[in-house]
């Protein structure tokens, strides 16, 4: 039914999703396949960066903005800062596995999730009712609309994620704050390997 | 009309008015727990106190069981001194409680065992929570006993498992642990059936009343379908076939029996294995008559099976706890056969075996115990010649066993005889078989006493020779041994209460039976078409 | 053209009051911490903490009183629910709020864990649990469900001291953002399916038209599924709680047991019964499993648990299998029944782990089952109150844990499935087992007759704070269990929104 | 008069409750002396209570006493009260006649027992007991006193218990008797099932409605019980084995009264063996067996008392054979002239005992004739009674059980008859032994042996019963109808059922004539064989010594197959396969909680794996039910 | 050939699905949270597509959340990653199994 609003989709559309896919594809394989954690959020960069470009290929400019913004602005930087600061930028024996049968049962596993849900969907994957938190088309910028519908359907979500982000300062205090070692005897196994730099 | 039945009348109304007068039963339950909270408040190291309570508490119970047998209405089969109160409304949970022939002397003998344990089998150490699980589980049994409502009945008929087990892991022998655990998750695995077996018959009757509650007088009209019948039967069978126990879920006991200290036996063996007995005669047969009826020759078979299998398996028992464990699942063999043959004589017969096991059964836990407190052990094999030294306990014993062996005269045989004469003119192969279980009875018992009190002087040790019963023991013996010998001679005051509610009981099964049938006539021709 | 000048929703502040009050509070506590000196006492942030959660639950019990009235309304641009079932969850929460702070004081005492992180975590964490039983809208819900976990995650790595407790964090932190990941995936593809995320809708829509091809709406149901197994702990997605619980702090893991607990539930319900009534058929076969495996394997492997914190785990693992029978039943009834036993389960489970946390505290942390010998008899009050919590939570009569059993049961059996009842009562007996085990531990201080011996040397001795907690937890269990009828009318009060 | 027969049962009640709590106290020999008191006092009654009914017309001889409802179910109503008739007074005379002879003599035998109150607290009991057997106006009183003498038995045959002989016979005698007793609860069942009421006189007027298979089962069943009862085929091994009891136990109970129960009941119930003659047939048959049987064991027994407990086994077979020949009179007759001698040889040979200090084996004794002539004397007239040589009681008592048995069939009379030479012999031969010959206890040790006649309370009762031996013939004299007293007053009672032989004065003599021949015959056997002989192997085959290895084979083909039955239940079925099945189940469950306990292995990615495969399990689930 | 909202939502799920087993084989707890990343923005791709497919504004307002709530998870899992390897350096999260059974 939905199919008249996809009418439009033209050549340039297609090599630009191609292109893009491919890249958000090799991202996520990247960031799995990596063995330095550093490469691997490289990686997801180029992920994000795919997903941008694909946002923007569905008129989702806003979202685009700040996909890019926060990501790669904020996160991927936050991982890596993470990743220098506690110096474990240091290879992972990815092939070599703590215990056998994980990875294979995963690959397995992960096929089953991806064919089921292209099978489940493929039939007809849009079967929803059209604008029904309000339309998009015509309604002038993508920001206005979003803006718009924030501060009045999703009033109330939007006021809770502030308390989200209070959560995450906290958080971040509490747990990285720095404390007296006083170490009790259930720390008999850890011991060994701890070397405080 | 003439004068005796105006004065009868006259009578009767003023019993009504005199039952009326003050919540006789509801007191019997509270009594035990107003007494147990106090005893909770007394410090520990009061002992004489705490004892003191708790004995005055549970003769008043007994006082107040009196009371009601004196008030009882003879020759009324319905539920007396009834008193309902909404408990929980949204559950459909009612606090209603009532008397009736078949419950009167469960009561009467519960409120009479207690005080003798408290009396005879107190524990020594930590007597205040001895005495506080005592009190609780007087009341739960109590409460079991009385209660109209299903769910009150589960209520206290789970409620008294914790006491128990409490008894039993604080003062029993060496194995309790396991046995308790045993014994509890065992008897816990039937009560689910039983739970959920009452919730539905409360839903059918809810579905065709629009009304729910657990109120037997109200359940009893629930009509129930064949197959529906059958199930639900079985689910509350299984519960009260453990509690018995009846063949072949009888295996804890044995454990149980031995393991537990002497006053949780005496419980055990005297009250609350009747609490599955008397489930049978009060539920199954009230709730699901068609069921009943479908089902008896399978559970007259368990029970003759009960009666000759727990008879033969005595006679080969070495510990003498055990023995009596399985003299009684023989004896509840033939309180079920009693119960499922359904006729008149068979099912007062059962009720009255109730009463009786119950007083034979507490007497012989308590000669055990004494004889456990000279000797300091159960085994019949290091027990020899106590007849010599201990001729009193001996005659005693001796009395004791004749009872449970059911020889004429007394209590012991009155159960049995109309059990089995009921029983033969219902299911006649039935009886024929179970009567091999009188033989058998002598055989073990006769075993037991020879090993234990005939025979030649054992040799006591001069610092500690073997003594008579004390006069405290002697005490303690005298109301059961009185008992045994005046329910043996004149069982008919009992029987006077016990009879109209029985006869009200096999009436409505029969009748409920007889509707079926008719229904079942209608119906066929309709089928044939 | 320009975008209309848009007029801001009204905003009925007393619909979601409780949840105001509890942030507000939170940032009360916030400042102090600021201008505070650190060496501040932290029993005063708790009695801060309780004093808000009272609040909250008197602005709660107004709003029963206004839904009693005007019955249940919308507010705030139709995104919250105002009905019996979210503000009987509100005063649970806040409940849980009052009695939360007192037993996690002495332990954080103890543990000189200072500050008042704690009860601001808290504090954020309630009001998502309330939001997850108030909101009307996936989206709303799924950032409840993150102002839920996100604190708790947290929480759980609070005792910085031990390994396990960050250990516990890390897991936590993980496996609940993957599985909330899965979570809002699924909210998409139902998205993609009905059009919106909107609860009302959502059952607007699917009452008003057939879905040909109902692949994706499926895959999302599935999806979501998964996310609110996971909160709720049903087996196969409760792999973390038994870990989780064992790491984290003791004085703070009867809250988060029973917080997310409640919100999962209460989500959970809101959803299924809420927005895919229409498909029942569909999923109540899911919610069966789910219930059946989560009765079993709680019971079972808590049979083999010699550690009481991963003990209580296991079983309230099985606890989630009886709380589901609920919806297995879908009806009033059931939800009430769920409800009932949400209330119930809070605080035995609270009491449960306070007690737990005093024991680990005297003997240096360790909760192995033999930590609790001869507890009865060294100091028998607080033998006593553990011994009446794990009777409640085995079904002893005349405590909520028996009415919980029953009256969830009941719900099953009225909508004739019989099968899960009967299981359900015969997993109870298989718990009765580990819960006596432990009672005997305490009381005839040997679980094995040959291994006598005593842990507990001198009569354990505990702060005001805790006492005062375990109390209201041992009236609640008692008092509702003998004198039930005002909980079970409130029960069925706040699921007549079902009918 | 006949109203204080309340009195009959009550005195020895009363002698129980005095001695049971006091006796210890009362002591020795005081006690003794109440006992015997109470029983005399209710053979004083008993006499006038005879007395007021003989005088009453024959038609109205029949008094039942209602005391009270022992209980009342349904439609069945049992009371408690006593029936008076002539059978019932018989019976009861004879029994407390005989139990004061016996307790005169016990207070002598038991002197120096430390336990001689018991003994008579049990003796009151016993005698309390066996009235109310024979007085019991139903079964069920009947029944109580059945059991009441069996229970008192079993005290009194253990009564020395730190013997375990003596304790295991008691057991056994019991137990025996309890198998009897099945078949007594049956045949009352069946009686309630179909009359609704056990009294005797509703029974007898209501035998139209049972059909002839109840009848015959009822009769049957009865029987059983008779035969637990009164040691009869296949149930008396336990009989040799109560003369583990004090002799003057053996004399009254073993002898003289309880074993007579089951005849007393047989002929309590005539009217229902008159309608199944077939019954009747097996009855005699196995009483005739049973009789000779006996009579073969107790040729080869060495122990006094031994062999008096077979020949009262094969007197009883005797009984027997005149009750399944209807002739009940004939058997009560028998009854009482046996009591007589029986409990007359038995205290003889009790004095005897007594005497050579408990040696109890007739091969140490001998020539005893000198030293306790007394007893000599009165155990010869019992000899001469028990033969059957006129005209001594046993003559004309036994002479009318085989004149009936003859009519019925010859081949009983045959039997009856060797069995009659049989037990001429044996008696001969124990006398013999006893009494004549060389004194063997000389050398046989115990040379401080001086035997002699026992005190006056022993002596005097065996009088009393020699001389009762002797002249108890007298009150049934088949001359003519005039003089057989005992036929017609108990013709009210048993007359229904009592076959008349009608043979003629000519017959009369020729049987009179062969049983005398029979006797002597048997008589000069022993005489010419143990004359001054101790040893005749040949005579004393270790078949017979043994009893035809009946206790053997019931104890190796009853007893030990159901002991290992119940071992195999005790140890198999119930501790492996029930017991079993139950912790089996436990057990699985901690195994599983062992297995699923490893899936929890603490890696993260395990669990991770774990919620992804639910997953792709439960979309599995809905892509079937999206039609997938 | 033209691009319909399938093929996006079919990248999604891959997106989706590397995610997921990322998360599976992966030890180095950075890496699996980043693969979480990943997953959460498979969730993202899907709701842009079907609210350009609906023509819905819905979507992509919960896109701008699910952006949130990602920013704050990641504070989080940060922080508690750093007290980890405060107290473990270079911990995998397969050397974190203290608490199992």
């Amino acid at each position: 039914m939905m199919s008249g609003l996809v009418a439009s989709a033209t050549l340039p559309d297609s090599i630009t999703f191609a292109i893009a896919a491919v890249i958000v594809v090799l991202g996520a394989l990247g960031v799995v396949l990596y063995r330095n954690p550093v490469h691997s959020a490289l990686m997801l960069v180029m992920t994000l960066f795919g997903i941008a470009v694909l946002f923007v290929e569905q008129d989702a400019q806003f979202l685009a903005a700040v996909q890019v913004i926060v990501y790669t602005g904020a996160v991927v930087v936050l991982f890596l800062f993470v990743i220098m600061l506690l110096g474990v930028d240091r290879k992972e024996a990815v092939f070599a596995d703590t215990f056998k049968g994980q990875r294979l049962f995963a690959g397995v596993v992960g096929l089953c999730v991806l064919v089921e849900i292209i099978v489940l969907g493929s039939r007809n994957w849009t079967t929803g009712a059209p604008s029904v938190a309000g339309a998009m088309k015509n309604q002038g910028a993508n920001v206005n609309v979003i803006g718009k519908s924030l501060f009045t359907t999703y009033l109330l979500p939007f006021e809770v994620t502030s308390a989200l982000l209070v959560v995450a300062v906290i958080a971040a205090v509490v747990l990285s704050r720095r404390h007296e070692e006083r170490p009790t005897e259930f720390e008999d196994e850890q011991r060994t390997t701890e070397l405080m730099p | 009309m003439d004068h005796q039945t105006l004065s009868t009348v006259l009578q009767v109304s003023g019993a009504i008015s005199r039952q009326q007068a003050f919540p006789f039963l509801t007191a019997i339950i509270l009594v035990p727990v107003f007494a147990a909270s106090l005893i909770l408040a007394i410090p520990r190291d009061a002992r004489r106190l705490i004892r003191g309570v708790a004995l005055v508490a549970s003769v008043a119970v007994l006082g107040i069981s009196a009371a009601v047998i004196d008030l009882f209405r003879t020759g009324d089969g319905g539920y007396q001194m009834v008193s309902n109160h909404m408990w929980a409304p949204g559950l459909g949970i009612s606090w209603s409680i009532g008397v009736d022939g078949i419950s009167l002397f469960l009561v009467a003998l519960t409120s009479l065992l207690f005080p003798l344990v408290l009396f005879g089998a107190y524990a020594r150490q930590n007597t205040k929570s001895f005495s506080v699980w005592i009190l609780l589980l007087e009341a739960g049994c109590l409460g079991s006993f009385l209660s109209l409502d299903l769910l009150m009945f589960f209520l206290f008929f789970e409620a008294t498992l914790v006491p128990i087990y409490f008894l039993m892991v604080s003062w029993g022998h060496e194995g309790r642990n396991r046995a308790a655990m045993k014994f509890l998750v065992y008897t816990f695995v039937g009560s689910a059936f039983l739970l959920v077996g009452a919730i539905a018959l409360a839903f059918m009757h809810q579905s065709q009343t629009g009304l729910l509650t657990f109120d037997i007088r109200s359940l009893v009209h629930t009509h129930v379908s064949g197959t529906e019948g059958v199930l639900l039967m079985l689910a509350f069978t299984f519960a009260f076939a453990v509690k018995a126990p009846i063949w072949p879920f009888h295996t804890w006991s044995p454990d149980t029996y031995a393991e537990a200290p002497a006053s949780a036996s005496i419980i055990l063996g005297g009250v609350m294995a009747k609490l599955g007995t008397y489930g049978i005669v009060r539920f199954d047969l009230e709730l699901f008559p068609h069921a009943t009826i479908l089902l008896a020759p399978l559970f007259l078979t368990l029970g003759v099976i009960g009666i000759i299998y727990g008879g033969i398996v005595a006679a080969q028992q070495r510990d003498l706890k055990r023995l009596v464990a399985f003299s009684s699942l023989s004896h509840m063999g033939f309180i079920v056969l009693g119960a499922f043959a359904l006729t008149g004589e068979s099912v007062s017969g059962a009720v009255v075996e109730m009463l009786n096991h119950g007083l034979y059964t507490a007497a012989l836990f308590l000669l055990i115990a004494m004889i456990y407190s000279r000797r300091r052990t159960f085994e019949i094999a290091r027990l020899r010649g106590l007849q010599g030294a201990a001729p009193v306990m001996a005659g005693i014993f001796t009395l004791v066993m004749l009872a449970s062996i059911g020889v004429p005269g007394l209590n012991g045989f009155v159960g049995e005889f109309l059990i089995l004469a009921g029983t033969f003119a219902a299911h006649r192969w039935w009886a024929v078989v179970a009567v091999l279980g009188v033989v058998i009875s002598a055989v073990y018992m006769l075993w037991a006493y020879q090993q234990i009190f005939h025979a030649s002087q054992p040799m006591t040790d001069p610092k500690e020779p073997l003594r008579d019963l004390t006069t405290r023991e002697r005490l303690v013996l005298v109301p059961l041994v009185v008992l045994i010998v005046a329910l043996g001679v004149y069982p008919k005051p009992v029987l006077d209460r016990i009879e109209p509610a029985v006869n009200q009981l096999i009436m409505h099964v029969h009748q409920v039976e007889a509707t079926n049938a008719l229904n079942a006539n209608a119906l066929s021709p309709l089928e044939g078409r | 053209m320009l975008a209309s000048a848009f007029v801001l929703p009204v905003i009925d502040y007393t619909a979601i009051l409780p949840e105001l009050i509890l942030l507000g509070g939170m940032l009360v506590l916030l400042g102090l911490v600021a201008v505070i000196p650190k060496d501040f006492a932290t029993t005063t942030y708790a009695g801060l903490t309780m004093s808000i959660g009272t609040a909250s639950l008197v602005s709660s019990l107004v709003l029963w009183h206004d839904v009693t009235k005007g019955g249940p309304f919308q507010a705030v641009a139709q995104i919250v629910n105002v009905d019996g079932f979210s503000v009987f969850l509100m005063v649970l929460v806040s409940s849980i709020l009052i009695v939360a702070p007192m037993l996690a004081a002495g332990y954080l005492e103890n543990e000189d864990i200072q500050g008042a992180e704690y009860y601001i975590l808290a504090l954020i964490s309630g009001a998502g649990a309330m939001l997850m039983g108030a909101s009307n809208d996936l989206i709303l819900i799924f950032l409840a469900l993150e102002v839920l976990s996100i604190p708790l995650y947290v929480i759980a790595g609070l005792n910085f001291r031990r390994a396990t407790s960050g250990e516990a964090a890390m897991k936590y932190f993980l496996l609940g953002s993957f599985s909330s990941a899965i979570f809002v995936y699924g909210i998409a593809l139902t998205y993609g399916a009905t059009g919106t995320t909107n609860i009302g809708s959502i059952s607007g829509f699917l009452a008003r038209n057939v879905i040909s091809s109902p692949g994706t709406l499926y895959a999302g149901v599935a999806l979501m599924v998964v996310g609110f197994a996971f909160k709720i702990a049903a087996v196969p997605f409760h792999m973390w709680s038994p870990d989780v619980y064992e790491g984290a702090p003791e004085g703070a893991v009867g809250f988060m047991a029973a917080i997310a607990k409640v919100g999962g539930f209460a989500a959970l319900f809101r959803v299924f019964i809420g927005a895919l009534p229409t498909l029942a058929s569909v999923w109540s076969p899911v919610v069966w499993i789910l219930a059946v495996l989560s009765l079993v394997v709680g019971a079972v492997i808590a049979l083999s648990q010699r550690n009481l914190k991963r003990m209580l785990a296991y079983s309230s693992i099985n606890h989630a299998g009886f709380i589901l029978l609920g919806l297995v039943a879908l009806s009033s009834r059931g939800v009430a029944s769920s409800l009932y036993y949400l209330f119930s389960y809070s605080f035995v489970v609270l009491g449960s782990f306070a007690v737990i946390a005093v024991i680990a505290r005297d003997n240096g942390g360790g909760s192995e089952i033999d930590s609790v010998r001869n507890l009865g008899r060294c100091s028998p009050l607080l033998g006593t109150v553990f011994a009446i919590f794990l009777l409640a939570q085995a079904g002893a009569p005349f405590t909520t844990g028996f009415l919980a059993k029953f009256y969830v049961v009941s719900a099953a059996i009225d909508a004739h499935s019989y099968a899960i009842a009967v299981l359900a009562m015969l997993s109870a007996a298989v718990a009765v087992v580990f819960y006596l085990r432990v009672v005997l531990v305490m009381f005839s201080g040997s679980e094995s007759p040959e291994a006598i011996g005593s842990a507990v040397g001198q009569p354990v001795v505990t702060s005001r704070w805790v006492w005062s907690g375990l109390s209201i937890c041992v009236m609640a269990t008692l008092v509702f269990g003998v004198w039930p009828s005002p909980l079970i009318d409130f029960a069925r009060a706040a699921s007549l929104i079902f009918h | 008069m006949i109203h204080a027969a309340f009195l009959i049962p009550l005195f020895p009640l009363v002698g129980f409750l005095i001695l049971a709590p006091f006796g210890r106290r009362i002591g020795n020999p005081i006690a003794g002396w109440i006992a015997t008191l109470m029983v005399l006092a209710s053979f004083v009654v008993t006499v006038l209570v005879f007395a007021g009914v003989a005088g009453e017309p024959v038609a109205s001889r029949l008094h039942v006493e209602n005391w009270f409802t022992w209980l009342n179910s349904g439609q069945l109503s049992i009371g408690v009260g006593i029936q008076v008739d002539p059978l019932s007074l018989t019976m009861a005379m004879f029994i407390t006649g005989i139990s004061t002879l016996i307790h005169c003599y016990s207070v002598g035998y038991m002197k120096l027992d430390e336990q001689f109150s018991k003994f008579f607290v049990y003796l009151n009991l016993f005698v309390f007991s066996m009235l109310m057997l024979v007085l019991g106006e139903n079964l069920v009183i009947t029944f109580l006193g059945w059991e009441g003498v069996g229970v008192c038995s079993y005290f009194l045959i253990a009564f020395w218990f730190t013997r375990p002989s003596a304790a295991s016979a008691g057991k056994k005698a019991m137990i025996y008797n309890r198998v009897g007793d099945g078949g007594f609860l049956l045949a009352l069942f069946l009686l309630i099932d179909k009359l609704h009421s056990l009294t005797f006189t509703t029974i007898f007027s209501h035998l139209s409605q049972l059909s002839p298979t109840d009848l015959t089962a009822v009769s049957l069943l009865l029987f059983v019980g008779a035969v637990g009862k009164s040691a009869q085929l296949p149930l008396f091994p336990w009989l040799a084995d109560a003369m583990e009891g004090p002799t003057p136990v053996s004399a009254l109970i073993h002898a003289a009264t309880m074993v007579t129960a089951g005849v007393y009941l047989m002929c309590r119930v005539n009217p229902i063996l008159h309608l199944v003659p077939n019954a009747g047939h097996l009855i005699a048959w196995i009483g005739v067996a049973t009789a000779f049987i006996a009579a073969t064991i107790g040729c080869a027994q060495t122990d006094i008392k031994k062999v008096l407990a077979y020949s009262t086994v094969s007197q009883l077979g005797y009984m027997f054979l005149a009750v399944g020949c209807g002739a009940y009179d004939a058997a009560i007759f028998l009854m009482l002239t046996h009591a007589f001698y029986k409990a007359l040889l038995f205290l003889a040979s009790g004095s005897v005992i007594h005497a050579m200090d408990d040696e109890q084996d007739i091969k140490n004794m001998g020539a005893l004739r000198r030293a306790m002539p007394l007893t000599s004397a009165t155990f010869f007239i019992g000899w001469l009674s028990i033969a059957g040589i006129p005209p001594f009681s046993g003559f004309w008592a036994k002479g009318d059980v085989l004149s009936n048995a003859w009519v019925v069939s010859p081949a009983l009379w045959a039997v009856g008859a060797v069995t009659a030479i049989l037990t001429a012999y044996y008696m001969g031969r124990q006398y013999l032994l006893v009494f004549l010959g060389e004194p063997r206890w000389k050398k046989a040790g115990a040379g401080s042996l001086h035997p002699h006649d026992a005190s006056w309370q022993m002596s005097m009762p065996l009088v009393v019963l020699a001389v009762l031996a002797s002249f108890g013939g007298l009150i049934n004299l088949p001359f003519g109808p005039h003089l057989t007293f005992l036929e017609s007053w108990l013709a009210p009672v048993v007359g229904s059922g009592l076959l008349h032989n009608t043979d003629s004065t000519l017959q009369l003599w020729m049987f009179g004539v062969a049983d005398a021949v029979f006797a002597i015959g048997g008589a000069t056997i022993a005489l010419s064989l143990w004359r001054n002989v101790v040893n005749r192997p040949a005579l004393e085959p270790q078949f017979l010594f043994m009893a035809w290895f009946l206790d053997a084979s019931i104890d190796r083909f009853i007893a030990r197959p159901s002991s290992a039955l119940a071992l195999f239940s005790a140890r198999v079925v119930d501790r492996q396969v029930i017991d079993g099945a139950v912790n089996g189940v436990a057990g699985l469950f901690k195994v599983s909680a062992g297995r699923l306990r490893r899936l929890q292995t603490g890696y993260v990615r395990t669990y991770a794996l774990v919620i992804i495969s639910g997953l792709v399990i439960m979309v599995a689930y809905f892509m079937i039910r999206s039609g997938l | 050939m033209t691009v319909n909202v399938s093929w996006y939502l079919t990248l999604a799920a891959v997106l989706f699905t590397i995610g997921a087993v990322g998360m599976l084989v992966r030890r180095n707890i950075l890496v699996m949270f980043m693969c979480i990343e990943l997953m959460l923005n498979a969730a993202n791709l899907t709701f842009v597509s079907f609210s350009r497919e609906l023509n819905d504004v819905g979507g992509q307002v919960a896109v701008f959340f699910v952006l949130i709530v990602a920013a704050a998870e990641v504070v989080v899992g940060l922080a508690i990653i750093v007290s980890i390897y405060r107290r473990h350096v270079g911990a995998t999260a397969d050397d974190q199994h203290l608490l199992k059974g």
